[in-house]
């Protein structure tokens, strides 16, 4: 049962990968990003059990709040890329706004 | 993994994410490996930290990558030559696994057997990180305080005038949209950062350590940073608190070395910290993890400050 | 305590660092730094007392035996390069107070002194240790300070030769890394003379040529030897001048120290020279090495590119005498070492006291400052004489040494090469004084004043040691010959 | 007792495993930004949280226990967070929903990959 | 016979892969990209090497009885936090360029120095 859910979320982390290479926009690929990141925390999980040692759960639940603070990073920094220096169009579509 | 290594297309964004995958997936191998100690290591600092670092300096740096202009024949041919070298040195060694291979005969055998008896740690990576290779860690703190400093002579600026009140509004208006996260944060925080300090003193017993811990630690306060902005974060955490902290967990580090001196021993040898070998191993590992830990937050704090409040400076110099 | 003389060495600038950021005021950290320069100066000359009458020093850190914990060994070539190490440091940091009021902000002195101290570490670390990854370590705590330091130049040309640094540095680390991986898993030791023994057994299998190439590749890209040699003239040029006197005159010196550590005592001669042609690899990218440096430095304008690239030409001397593969030719590298550590030191702080004069190292604003600045002139036709190899200077020595050595060995060819590399060096030389002597000063500048005292002391301390040891050799040949023969095996 | 925590976990797994894939289809097969971030949202909660639970009921003791739940209320309060704000900021940046393909075609022009 | 090396031929594409792009990219970050790959590739091979067959992680625990090995571990946790320490060094270069050259390419720096040089000449 655990080798398969293993195989199961291999195979989700590659399409995953796959639409964070193709991803047509930023947000696709961080979608993408962020759903790889679960998937490697439970992946890491059942691979814990799989090899009989669990205590190794200390190293999923640190990639999971590392991959929230790295969503979080490239959201936030995104923005302020797209606002300041990529888009200055967007950006003053903003400002009209305010 | 191969197939990703390959696909690094022009727009750097995508980029820096890819090297995230990047150091998950090899994280994952790490634990696929056993190496949990690494693979630990490698997800907060391969998937995170040096993600996020580079994240601030491509928001600084402008995002897409120029065509290249000339052919890179030569490159190729470097490459190759150092690729098929790598392979015919590859031809002669022991089988991937194989226990008979030298590596797991002469000098590790004494770790995973004796460490027990000699240092009194379960985890054998501890042990040898902390007491046999102290000396190692100790470079490898003295590597990243160097960083450190070196990041703070380049990006530093001069002392901060008065916060720019101009921007301040529009600073709010943005981080309004992030409340939810906030809040979300908010919760989080506090048990990351306990998790940090459970990481920092488990250490021993299960992967973890003071690296770690510290790279965790650093993880939160940026989080902090990131969604409530940077001079928030400077006036509960200041930049120069994290500055002493730096210098005070090599020098904590380097100082059980010296003690150990003035007791009799060698440097760094812990046998003679307390009346009893296994105490003195006990209390020289957690008082070097705690210099390790210590240093290494702050000095990762110290970059990602200077990293974003360099950027800001040069945003609020654009907007006038 | 001097049972602990070797880790005090190390550790004791490791523990000032964090301590400058302690101390406030520019001038009390400058004083500081002094202070545990001229400490562990002490210490290496003690050590080398210690190993010439006691023979090679083990010390075991953590207490740990050696291939299981991380052990120091120091033998005569250790003692002799921390001799150089701490002294040209000492010596440097003399004047960097002065120099650095010129070209740095103040806030960033604090900074320099504290990466100053780590980068001299990183080379003590290097040069003690008896562990192949305790070296690795270090050499990156020594070349991350060195490009942040590079870095801190007022050019803005720094920051790309900095970045250009750090990246084949770190390439050349990673080789490094690489090749130290595939050692440990034939052998499964760190240890360097562990790894000695153990590899005796498996020397012919491919695996370790591999690693072989892997780190004479690694520490090749350090030393820039010639063809990987890029990085080094801009580095050099654009660092603030302290940083140019102290790197030229020690970096590249611990990089020929690896490649002789790693070739002599861990592959053992025979591997190194016998099986694998590296013998006469070596020998012709030092001559071509010799001459297109040579060739470009006589082409620079900027002074400091000049001396960039002859020290580029003295690495390749330094690789000759060491693929000649005698106990004379190694001698002569060693002394050579030793010599060229004095000369460039005493050049690029010259060079230093004419930035802080007038502001810019071009060749064209030496006009006349022959007359102007006679004590920091003289300083620099005395090294450039010894760079030459003038009798009398200690360059001479090293290039009889060298001369000899090749004939010995019965190569003649290389013998003239050499002795015809060196007449190139006169023609760079002659440029600078020409231009400093014998054209009148620029019109419309005001006449500069002679440099500083705290400039001209260290410059003349190393000068007159120029001059000393090319008369005296006795302390410089016999140490040499020392460390030589014990790497050889002969005993004296 | 024992048997019937083996088939639940076993069931919770499979049943997992089965969604994640599922939404794993879906994140390449869906044609919009919008209608990906629905079907990671299935994987992220309901697929990480039934393969979470199959191994809670693999091993329920102690320590590792807690850890798992702790993963659990990590993932349950992240992804919905970071799903949220992801879509704010898509939206933000004109990144329009296809409503209807024939209609809309200009409209889902992706803001600059 | 050559399976038995397959891990290590991996692990020399990956770092064929890096190293390429170290060398052939013009752009700044993409360098130290390229760098980290590079590094990370080393890790994996070392860590390959401390592998044992059916061997479990080298935290002591009852019922296990061979461990990997952990010299490997060390070795590399070391070896990541000097790569962080590079790439973080790095980065700050990179930042500095770009706000003294306005680019962070390689060809175009390149060009601004020849100028600069030039002036100086005349």
């Amino acid at each position: 049962m655990l080798t398969a859910a293993t195989i199961a979320i291999l195979v989700v982390m590659l399409l995953a990968i796959i639409r964070c290479i193709a991803g047509p926009s930023l947000y696709d690929r961080i979608l993408a990003f962020n759903m790889f990141g679960t998937k490697t925390v439970l992946l890491i999980s059942v691979l814990g059990f799989l090899m009989g040692r669990p205590e190794f759960l200390d190293i999923a639940l640190v990639y999971a709040l590392i991959n929230f603070i790295s969503v979080i990073g490239v959201l936030r920094f995104s923005d302020s890329a797209e606002f300041n220096h990529q888009r200055p169009e967007a950006a003053s579509i903003k400002k009209d706004k305010r | 993994m191969i197939a990703i290594a390959i696909v690094r297309t022009k727009d750097l964004l995508a980029v820096v994410m890819l090297t995230g995958i990047y150091g998950l997936l090899s994280a994952s191998f790490f634990v696929v490996l056993d190496a949990v100690d690494v693979a630990f290591t490698e997800a907060s600092v391969g998937a995170g930290i040096s993600g996020l670092l580079m994240l601030a300096a491509i928001t600084m740096t402008g995002r897409t990558e120029a065509p290249k202009r000339h052919k890179p024949l030569l490159a190729l041919l470097v490459v190759l030559i150092t690729g098929g070298m790598l392979i015919y040195g590859t031809l002669d060694m022991p089988y991937f696994g194989s226990f008979d291979a030298p590596v797991h005969q002469h000098v590790a055998p004494r770790y995973i057997n004796d460490s027990m008896q000699e240092v009194g740690v379960p985890n054998i990576v501890t042990s040898v990180l902390a007491s046999y290779r102290a000396f190692d860690t100790l470079g490898e703190v003295a590597v990243i305080f160097t960083a450190g400093i070196g990041v703070l002579s380049l990006l530093a600026l001069p002392q901060r005038r008065k916060p720019y009140l101009v921007d301040e509004s529009g600073k709010e208006q943005m981080y309004k949209q992030h409340i939810v996260l906030r809040v979300i944060s908010k919760a989080l925080i506090p048990i990351i950062l306990l998790f940090a300090l459970y990481v920092q003193f488990h250490g021993d017993f299960g992967p973890g350590g003071g690296f770690q811990a510290g790279v965790i630690f650093a993880a939160a306060i940026i989080l902090y940073a990131m969604l409530f902005g940077l001079d928030n974060a400077k006036r509960v955490f200041s930049l120069s608190l994290f500055q002493l902290l730096a210098a005070i967990g090599l020098l904590l580090y380097a100082s059980v070395g010296v003690v150990s001196l003035f007791n009799g021993g060698n440097f760094l040898d812990y046998n003679v910290l307390a009346d009893d070998p296994i105490a003195g191993q006990h209390l020289g590992i957690l008082l070097i993890e705690l210099g390790v830990g210590c240093t290494v937050a702050s000095v990762m704090i110290i970059i990602f400050f200077n990293f974003a409040g360099r950027r800001e400076a040069q945003q609020n110099g654009e907007e006038r | 305590m001097l049972a602990h003389l070797p880790i005090l060495q190390v550790i004791v600038p490791l523990m000032a660092a964090p301590l400058c950021w302690f101390l406030d005021r520019s001038k009390l950290v400058w004083l500081f730094a002094l202070l545990v320069c001229g400490f562990s100066c002490l210490t290496s000359i003690a050590l080398l007392q210690q190993v010439m009458s006691s023979g090679t020093i083990i010390y075991q850190l953590g207490g740990w035996d050696a291939p299981w914990g991380i052990e120091y060994r120091i033998d005569e070539l250790n003692a002799l390069l921390l001799l150089i190490i701490s002294t040209i440091g000492t010596i440097v940091l003399f004047a960097a107070q002065t120099s650095l009021q010129k070209e740095l902000p103040k806030e960033r002195h604090t900074l320099f002194y504290s990466l100053y101290l780590l980068s001299l570490t990183g080379m003590f670390g290097i040069v003690a240790t008896g562990d192949v990854f305790n070296v690795f370590v270090f050499l990156e705590i020594s070349s991350l300070s060195g490009y942040a330091l590079i870095a801190l130049g007022k050019d803005r040309r720094a920051l790309w030769a900095a970045y250009q640094y750090l990246i084949m540095g770190t390439i050349g680390a990673t080789f490094i890394l690489i090749g130290i991986g595939l050692l440990y898993q034939m052998t499964g030791t760190l240890n360097m003379d562990d790894l000695a023994n153990r590899l005796a057994e498996v020397n012919q299998t491919r695996t370790v040529f591999a690693a072989f190439a892997f780190l004479i590749v690694g520490v090749c890209l350090k030393l820039a030897l010639f063809p990987l040699h890029l990085w080094l003239p801009n580095a050099y040029a654009y660092a603030p001048s302290i940083v140019t006197a102290f790197l030229a005159a020690t970096a590249t010196k611990v990089a020929v120290y690896l490649l002789i550590r790693f070739t002599y005592t861990v592959f053992g001669i025979e591997l190194s020279f016998s099986i694998l042609p590296l013998q006469n690899l070596f020998i012709v990218l030092g001559l071509v090495g010799i001459f297109a440096a040579s060739t470009a430095a006589i082409y620079k304008t900027n002074v400091k590119h000049i001396f960039a690239y002859s020290s580029i030409a003295q690495v390749g001397y330094m690789i000759i005498g060491y693929a000649i593969n005698t106990s004379t030719g190694l001698m002569a590298t060693l002394l050579h070492l030793f010599n060229h550590a004095l000369m460039k030191s005493a050049l690029f702080l010259a060079l230093g006291a004419v930035m802080y004069r007038i502001g810019s190292v071009q060749l064209s604003q030496f006009q006349g400052l022959g007359r102007q600045m006679p004590l920091t002139m003289a300083a620099i036709v005395i090294g450039g004489l010894s760079l030459i190899g003038v009798p009398l200077t200690v360059g001479f020595i090293s290039k009889w040494y060298l001369l000899l050595a090749t004939i010995e060995a019965g190569m003649w060819p290389v013998a003239v090469l050499v002795l015809l590399g060196s007449l190139l060096a006169v023609l760079y030389i002659w440029r600078i004084v020409e231009t400093a002597y014998f054209k009148p000063p620029l019109p419309g500048r005001e006449p500069v004043k002679e440099a500083p005292w705290t400039f001209l002391a260290p410059i003349w301390i190393l000068v007159l040691a120029n001059i000393y040891f090319g008369i005296d050799t006795r302390l410089s040949v016999q140490v040499a010959q020392a460390a030589s023969q014990s790497l050889f095996g002969i005993n004296p | 007792m024992n048997l019937i925590l083996e088939i639940a976990s076993g069931l919770c797994l499979l049943l997992g495993s089965f969604l994640c894939l599922s939404g794993g289809i879906g994140i390449l097969r869906f044609p919009d930004f919008y209608t990906r971030m629905h079907a990671v949202g299935v994987t992220d909660t309901l697929g990480a949280g039934m393969i979470l639970i199959g191994l809670m009921l693999q091993n329920p003791q102690g320590i590792v226990l807690l850890k798992l739940m702790m993963i659990l209320l990590f993932t349950l309060l992240i992804n919905p967070a970071a799903s949220h704000a992801l879509a704010k900021a898509a939206l933000r940046n004109n990144l329009h929903p296809v409503l209807d393909e024939s209609t809309n075609e200009g409209r889902n022009k992706p803001s600059k990959p | 016979m050559v399976l038995g090396l397959y891990n290590y031929w991996i692990v020399v594409l990956l770092m064929m892969i890096g190293f390429y792009i170290v060398i052939a990219h013009g752009n700044l970050i993409k360098k130290l990209v390229g760098l980290t790959i590079f590094q990370t590739s080393v890790f994996i091979f070392y860590i390959s090497m401390g592998n044992v067959d059916s061997g479990s992680a080298p935290i002591l625990a009852e019922g296990v009885s061979r461990y990997s090995n952990p010299l490997p571990h060390v070795l590399i946790l070391t070896a990541i936090v000097v790569g962080i320490a590079t790439t973080a060094l790095g980065l700050a270069l990179a930042v500095r360029i770009k706000e003294a050259y306005g680019s962070i390419e390689e060809d175009e720096i390149q060009i601004q120095d020849q100028l600069t040089e030039d002036n100086s000449k005349c």
